[in-house]
């Protein structure tokens, strides 16, 4: 079996980076200006990605001229991804179809708790606005690690339902 | 280990406790009204477990006996596949599983949608011990042991339909009667909810926790005891008449305990399930032992040392991580806002009696 | 037939010897086992450390169960009594017997033991087809496993091996131990990645020439189903972990409410994995089943195609289900879902359970130790499957959840079902991977131990999980005294049934017999090399004459017509003795 | 993927992509490179599996917090940075086809030439996300958990959310910026061995497989910029 390999033409990779480029400037273009609602702006996106994806799924990975079987292997795994967010998207959304009680959720404090920090040295006054002389960010830099616990953990009382 | 093995002869005669609660082999009794339907398809279910293992297991036993290997004499053909026998052993079973679904799906409905106008109770699950606060602030004070620990005791009313508003203050928890044959989780930051009307009035049921929540999951217990919802004892116009029957003389004075303030700290080192960390003959728990801690000098972790006065405990109280005594870690929930000035008062009171100087202070100025 | 013109390339001399035999003094053998790209060794080396495992989870399972021998009593004097462990240290070992038990022993055991041994024997080929990638997904096992072992030896974790969130992202004094345990199971899961996608590609380009794809053994169809099902569930666990660990040490937040995560997403992201994840461990264990009762009883296999199919169906439908872990926490519109694609999955494994059933029908069947494990599959499968239509019923799940019926459930699955299954299928081959008999008599000692030890330890917890016995319970109400003492007392068995086949595969090793070829008069392609088989497998390359099941047309290899007499043809218009006669 | 076995070398004037030969348990080189590729997509489907948790976890929490999702991701990125290092990425991925295609007809200074320019494309990426996202963010305290630190500016008042909106962009864009950096060693193994003309119109398996993982990084971050900068 010699190797009977496809190989593309120069020509024809060239476009395909076009069309790339210009899809990738359309979908700049309508996100900046064009506004749909949040919905709309989602679909519109998500189609120009989905469009990119398959020039380079199709022609920059070869999936185009190779044997079916690599395309069944990205199919199975979309297809198995698909079902996981489907199923847990019907279940984070559809919590409080039957008791309304089970969709409300209490806000983690960590804004709040930036904020009293903020109060606390000073780069906001007592109610919590920006201080004005000079208001430039000379935020110091992160806390040492990520791993302080000093947060209170369990979410207190505060629910607004 | 050795205690345990000098135990053996007593507890292997000793019959199981006291049966507080008849547990028979054929599931705990049917207290809830959902019970009895939930009985019925586990029956049904069993029944048809049994029917299609014992025609397996019979086929199998029987083959292997009568076709056993015997020397020089081979196996006999036979035809290797016959498709109408497979379809019917695949979609038989899938035919009656599809009932079993919906069958269970309407009783589950049934479990997850609370009738109007039940009692709402609000449950708050924290790491170790549940707190029942029943809509006219009135909360339990009896007590049972179970699983080697004091739970406390709820009560609800005899033929009326409860509903439990529940979010928990740390873990993942999960509220489970065996009697009412239903549990839900309780998560923190969220609220779930979980209903039940128990049957017969005097009776008592384990309340359990299901869902891994630490080191004393096996301890975080509770009984609920069903009540008759009685005529009110002439009490203050409580909505819920059921509840006088239990807490008739405790609820009328619900709002003001005067009962000494040792008692009432005494009394709050259960339902508040500070005994679940901190003991009170010396042991090292969770959290520091109360025994001789009024009064005394304790070493801070950050290397301060602070001596254990009226303040310190009120501020361990409301902000636990501001100075934890050294070799402890910071497990410990804040109570603010849930303890009135009154019951920090009993608290500091009873950690006084439990050490020399702090009992001279009592003696020297009484609390009252 | 198509007959192949039996070419070898040219330095095969040297390599029709034992894979067995020492190329030389210890170091140099030493050597050569560690950087072997032979399936066969490192498939003998995963045995070896899958066995390890196995004895480390099951001596925590023994600690557990002595622990929950008596209720903890403090009588009037104060003092403790029926408590040999405090509740924190249960809950480590209660916890570090489940990640043991699934991560390190029970996903990589027969795949990686049994699967790497047999599979490019049975399909005919020399070798996987990445045999340097087969010895990558060794040493990631075995750095997967230091890294476990480096946080058990930090005093372990005590989260469960669910690691469910905001627990085990909150648990003080445990922070490098959880840290440490999950990126084991981030690099175990690679480990798992590789064999998968070895497998997967080897069935599909490895396959001697003519044979098609329903002249495999079932054991392969069974492989090649658990191949797809590592290689599409394990890279979320990958990622589920990665983030449980980013979320323990950058606080990123996915799944814990105080940082503004949610838990149930987090079950989401776990058991997505975890219930294929229960498939990866009982799809290799049906595959041996279908060998075991194949060659035992003398029969073909009762509707082939079902088997297979029902293999790949297992593998589909797996991906849809695992919401039935979460009933008590999601939502009711989802749950509803789920239970009903929950039903459709027991559909394939109970074909599976009916054909094995049929195929002892006019078969001629051997009473030996890998028999008396298939039949005894039959049995503690049987249960298993059927106490997963209760908790497949939402309302009775509702009840049963997170007790002692469930724990009961999964070890009838899981242990009657894969560790049963892997007993048999090691002594079935133990004469081809090693060349040695094992004592038949030690072996069905060894089996009527395990049997009655399993059966005492796990069917009382049925009944006490129905009665309400919550799970990962350090002290019980002394209600359930009885049950959990019968429990402990099986668990005793159990331990001398195993210690009894230990006993007896050493005594093998050392001073067994020598094995022929085809003790068993087995006809899939690995019966026809030798036993132990040569450095490439196949003297010369084989070529299909018959399928792996036509035990009514064709005398096995190796074997003495007179063993193994074959029944009259039927005078009608027999059928010829061709090559897919199913 | 193998090396060229050392003994070969000097017998032959022809470069080593000819004298290749496949390993022992193959039965000829084509079936070899074809269950090659075939194991690199199932490998590319574990990576798109593992970048689909984070999708998942992207969609849930938009659902859930829409408004935060609304105005969070247009006051913390800025869509410039992220057009940029798309089209960067975009031209890297041509330059990766035209590699393969240059050994495919044995331009062997072609095949180095597009190398080099997708390693600096890489590079180029890497740098523009760290140099002006990361550390600015850093400074800020524009991060995840209790160390965000950040109190909102030019009247943005940070919502109870952003905390995880920012958990979110840090650990796609993290777990997605080591695989660029994974490409990029592959990418440079690739050119080490081109130097010594490992590739050529006969055997050029590792460096087509390579040229899938990079086309692979770059379709990840085809969905993650819309998603993150632009829609928000």
């Amino acid at each position: 079996m010699a190797h009977e390999h496809h190989i593309p033409s120069a020509r024809f990779m060239t476009i395909i980076l076009g069309l790339l480029l210009t899809a990738t400037a359309l979908t700049v273009y309508t996100a900046l200006k064009i506004d749909l609602g949040q919905v709309g702006n989602l679909i519109i996106a998500l189609l120009i990605a989905a469009f990119k994806a398959a020039l380079v799924v199709g022609f920059f990975m070869h999936l185009h001229w190779d044997n079916r079987f690599n395309a069944c292997v990205l199919l199975y795994c979309l297809i198995a991804a698909g079902t996981f967010l489907l199923f847990t998207t019907i279940d984070m959304t559809s919590r409080g179809a039957v008791d309304p009680w089970r969709a409300v959720t209490t806000p983690p404090p960590l804004v709040d708790n930036a904020r009293e920090r903020a109060i606390a040295d000073g780069r906001l006054d007592e109610h919590g606005n920006p201080v004005d002389e000079h208001a430039e960010d000379h935020g110091h830099s992160a806390e040492s690690d990520g791993t302080d616990h000093g947060a209170d953990h369990g979410a207190d009382e505060n629910v607004s339902h | 280990m050795i205690s345990t093995l000098a135990y053996i002869p007593e507890l292997l005669l000793a019959s199981a406790a006291p049966q507080t609660i008849k547990l028979g082999v054929g599931l705990s009794r049917q207290s809830s009204t959902l019970a009895a339907n939930h009985d019925l398809l586990f029956w049904f279910i069993t029944w048809l477990c049994v029917f299609f293992f014992v025609l397996l297991m019979g086929l199998g036993i029987f083959f292997t006996i009568k076709y056993r290997r015997r020397p020089g004499v081979p196996q006999q053909r036979c035809v290797a596949h016959n498709t109408p026998l497979e379809l019917l052993w695949s979609l038989g079973p899938l035919v009656i599983l599809i009932g079993i679904f919906f069958w269970a799906f309407d009783l589950y409905m049934d479990a997850h949608v609370a009738p109007a106008g039940a009692e709402e109770v609000t449950v708050v699950a924290q790491k170790w011990n549940w707190s029942w606060t029943y809509d006219n602030g009135a909360a339990t004070r009896e007590f049972a042991n179970v699983a080697n620990t004091d739970v406390p005791v709820f009560a609800v009313p005899a033929g009326k339909p409860v509903k439990l508003i529940m979010t928990s203050r740390d873990v993942i928890h999960a509220l489970y009667v065996p009697d009412f044959r239903t549990k839900i989780d309780v998560f923190p930051g969220r609220y779930t909810t979980l209903w039940f009307e128990a049957m017969e009035a005097g009776e008592e049921h384990y309340l359990f926790c299901a869902e891994y929540c630490g080191d004393q999951h096996s301890q975080m217990a509770a009984v609920i005891k069903v009540l008759e919802p009685g005529v009110t004892a002439g009490g203050p116009p409580a909505n819920i008449p059921w509840q006088d029957e239990l807490y008739g003389d405790w609820k009328s004075r619900m709002a003001f305990d005067d009962r000494p303030l040792k008692e009432v700290g005494a009394t709050l080192y259960i339902t508040k399930a500070c005994n679940s960390c901190h003991s009170i003959d010396g042991s090292v728990g969770t959290g520091p032992s109360w025994l001789n801690v009024y009064g005394s000098e304790e070493k801070i972790t950050g290397g301060t040392t602070v001596t254990v006065d009226e303040n310190y405990i009120r501020e361990s109280i409301l902000v636990p991580a501001a100075k934890i005594v050294e070799g402890f870690s910071n497990q410990m929930n804040s109570f603010q806002g849930q303890l009135t000035e009154r019951e920090i008062m009993a608290l500091i009171t009873y950690i006084k009696s439990l050490s020399e100087e702090g009992r001279v202070e009592l003696e020297a100025a009484p609390a009252e | 037939m198509t007959t192949t013109t039996a070419h070898d390339n040219g330095h095969h001399g040297h390599h029709d010897v034992s894979y067995l035999k020492p190329k030389g003094g210890a170091l140099v053998t030493i050597w050569d086992w560690m950087t072997t790209i032979d399936h066969k060794k490192i498939g003998v080396m995963y045995l070896f450390a899958t066995l390890l495992a196995f004895f480390v989870g099951g001596v925590f399972a023994l600690l557990v169960r002595a622990e929950l021998l008596f209720p903890t009593v403090t009588n009037a004097a104060g003092d403790v009594t029926g408590q040999i462990f405090d509740p924190s240290t249960y809950n480590r070992l209660f916890t570090l017997h489940g990640a043991v038990m699934v991560f390190l022993f029970i996903i990589p055991s027969t795949p990686a033991a049994l699967g790497n041994f047999l599979l490019p024997l049975m399909i005919g080929a020399k070798d996987v087809a990445f045999p340097r990638l087969n010895l990558l997904s060794w040493y990631v096992y075995v750095f997967g496993s230091v890294v476990a072992l480096i946080a058990i030896g930090l005093s372990g974790v005590d989260t469960g091996w669910t690691f469910y969130t905001p627990y085990s992202t909150s648990t003080e004094g445990e922070h490098w131990q959880v840290v440490f345990m999950t990126l084991g199971v981030f690099i175990l899961g690679f480990s798992s990645i590789f064999t998968g996608m070895n497998f997967v590609v080897t069935v599909h380009k490895l396959r001697a020439p003519g044979m098609g794809w329903f002249d495999m053994p079932l054991f392969v169809w069974a492989i090649y189903a658990t191949a797809i099902i590592q290689v599409l569930a394990t890279p979320v666990l990958g990622v589920t972990v990665l983030l449980l660990t980013l979320e323990r040490v950058f606080q990123i937040g996915f799944f814990d409410p105080a940082l503004g995560g949610d838990p149930v997403l987090y079950q989401h992201f776990f058991w997505f994995y975890s219930h294929p994840a229960v498939y990866i461990m009982i799809l290799p264990g049906m595959g041996i089943m279908s060998e075991l009762v194949g060659v035992h009883a003398r029969k073909k296999i009762f509707g082939y195609r079902a088997v297979a199919f029902s293999s790949m169906g297992i593998a589909a439908i797996s991906f849809i289900v695992w919401g039935h872990h979460l009933f008590t926490s999601e939502g009711e519109l989802v749950s509803a879902i789920f239970s009903f694609l929950t039903f459709l999955v027991a559909i394939p494994s109970a074909i599976k359970v009916f054909n094995w059933v049929a195929t002892l029908y006019k078969g001629s069947i051997a009473i030996n130790t890998p028999m008396c494990y298939a039949l005894a599959f039959l049995f503690t499968f049987s249960i298993g499957g059927l106490t997963g239509i209760y908790l497949g019923a939402l309302a009775v799940d509702l009840h049963l959840h997170d007790t002692y019926f469930i724990v009961a459930h999964f070890h009838y699955v899981m242990m009657g079902g894969a560790v049963i299954a892997f007993l048999g299928g090691i002594h079935h081959w133990w004469p081809k991977m090693f060349g040695k008999m094992y004592d038949e008599r030690a072996g069905l000692l060894g089996f009527t131990l395990v049997f009655i030890g399993f059966n005492l330890t796990f069917f009382p917890q049925f009944l006490m999980g129905a009665n309400g016995m919550p799970r990962r319970y350090a002290t019980y109400v002394a209600d359930y005294e009885p049950f959990h003492q019968a429990s402990t007392i099986g668990s005793w068995i159990l331990l001398a049934g195993f210690l009894v086949h230990l006993g007896a595969f050493i005594h093998s090793l050392v001073a067994g017999k020598p094995a022929p070829a085809n003790p068993w008069g087995g006809l899939s392609l690995e019966w026809e090399a030798e036993s132990p088989p040569i450095e490439h497998n196949f003297a010369h390359e084989p070529v299909i004459h018959h399928g792996p099941y036509d035990f009514d047309d064709v005398v096995p290899p190796h074997c003495d017509p007179a063993d193994y007499p074959l029944p009259e043809p039927i005078e009608s218009d027999s059928v010829a003795p061709g090559k897919h006669a199913h | 993927m193998t090396t060229i076995p050392a003994h070969d070398n000097e017998n032959a004037g022809a470069a080593n992509w000819e004298r290749y030969r496949h390993q022992p348990h193959w039965r000829n080189n084509q079936d070899e490179y074809d269950a090659a590729k075939f194991g690199m997509w199932l490998f590319l489907s574990t990576e798109l599996l593992l970048f689909s948790g984070m999708f998942v976890a992207y969609t849930i929490f938009r659902i859930m917090h829409t408004e935060t999702w609304g105005n969070a991701s247009h006051h913390y990125l800025d869509w410039r940075i992220g057009a940029i290092n798309t089209v960067v990425l975009l031209i890297s991925s041509w330059t990766m086809v035209m590699a393969i295609r240059s050994a495919q007809v044995n331009h062997q200074r072609a095949l180095r030439f597009h190398l080099v320019v997708t390693i600096l494309c890489g590079l180029f990426f890497l740098g523009a996300k760290v140099g002006f996202e990361y550390l600015p963010k850093l400074a800020k305290g524009e991060v995840p958990g209790s160390a965000f630190d950040y109190i909102g500016s030019h009247g943005y008042v940070p919502s109870d959310y952003d905390p995880l909106f920012l958990g979110l962009y840090w650990v796609a864009t993290a777990i997605h910026g080591s695989h660029v950096l994974i490409g990029v060693g592959l990418l440079t193994w690739c050119l080490l061995r081109a130097g010594k003309k490992h590739f050529g119109p006969k055997h050029f398996t590792a460096l087509e497989n390579v040229g899938l993982f990079w086309h692979l990084v770059d379709l990840i971050w085809i969905f993650l910029f819309p998603l993150l900068y632009l829609v928000g």
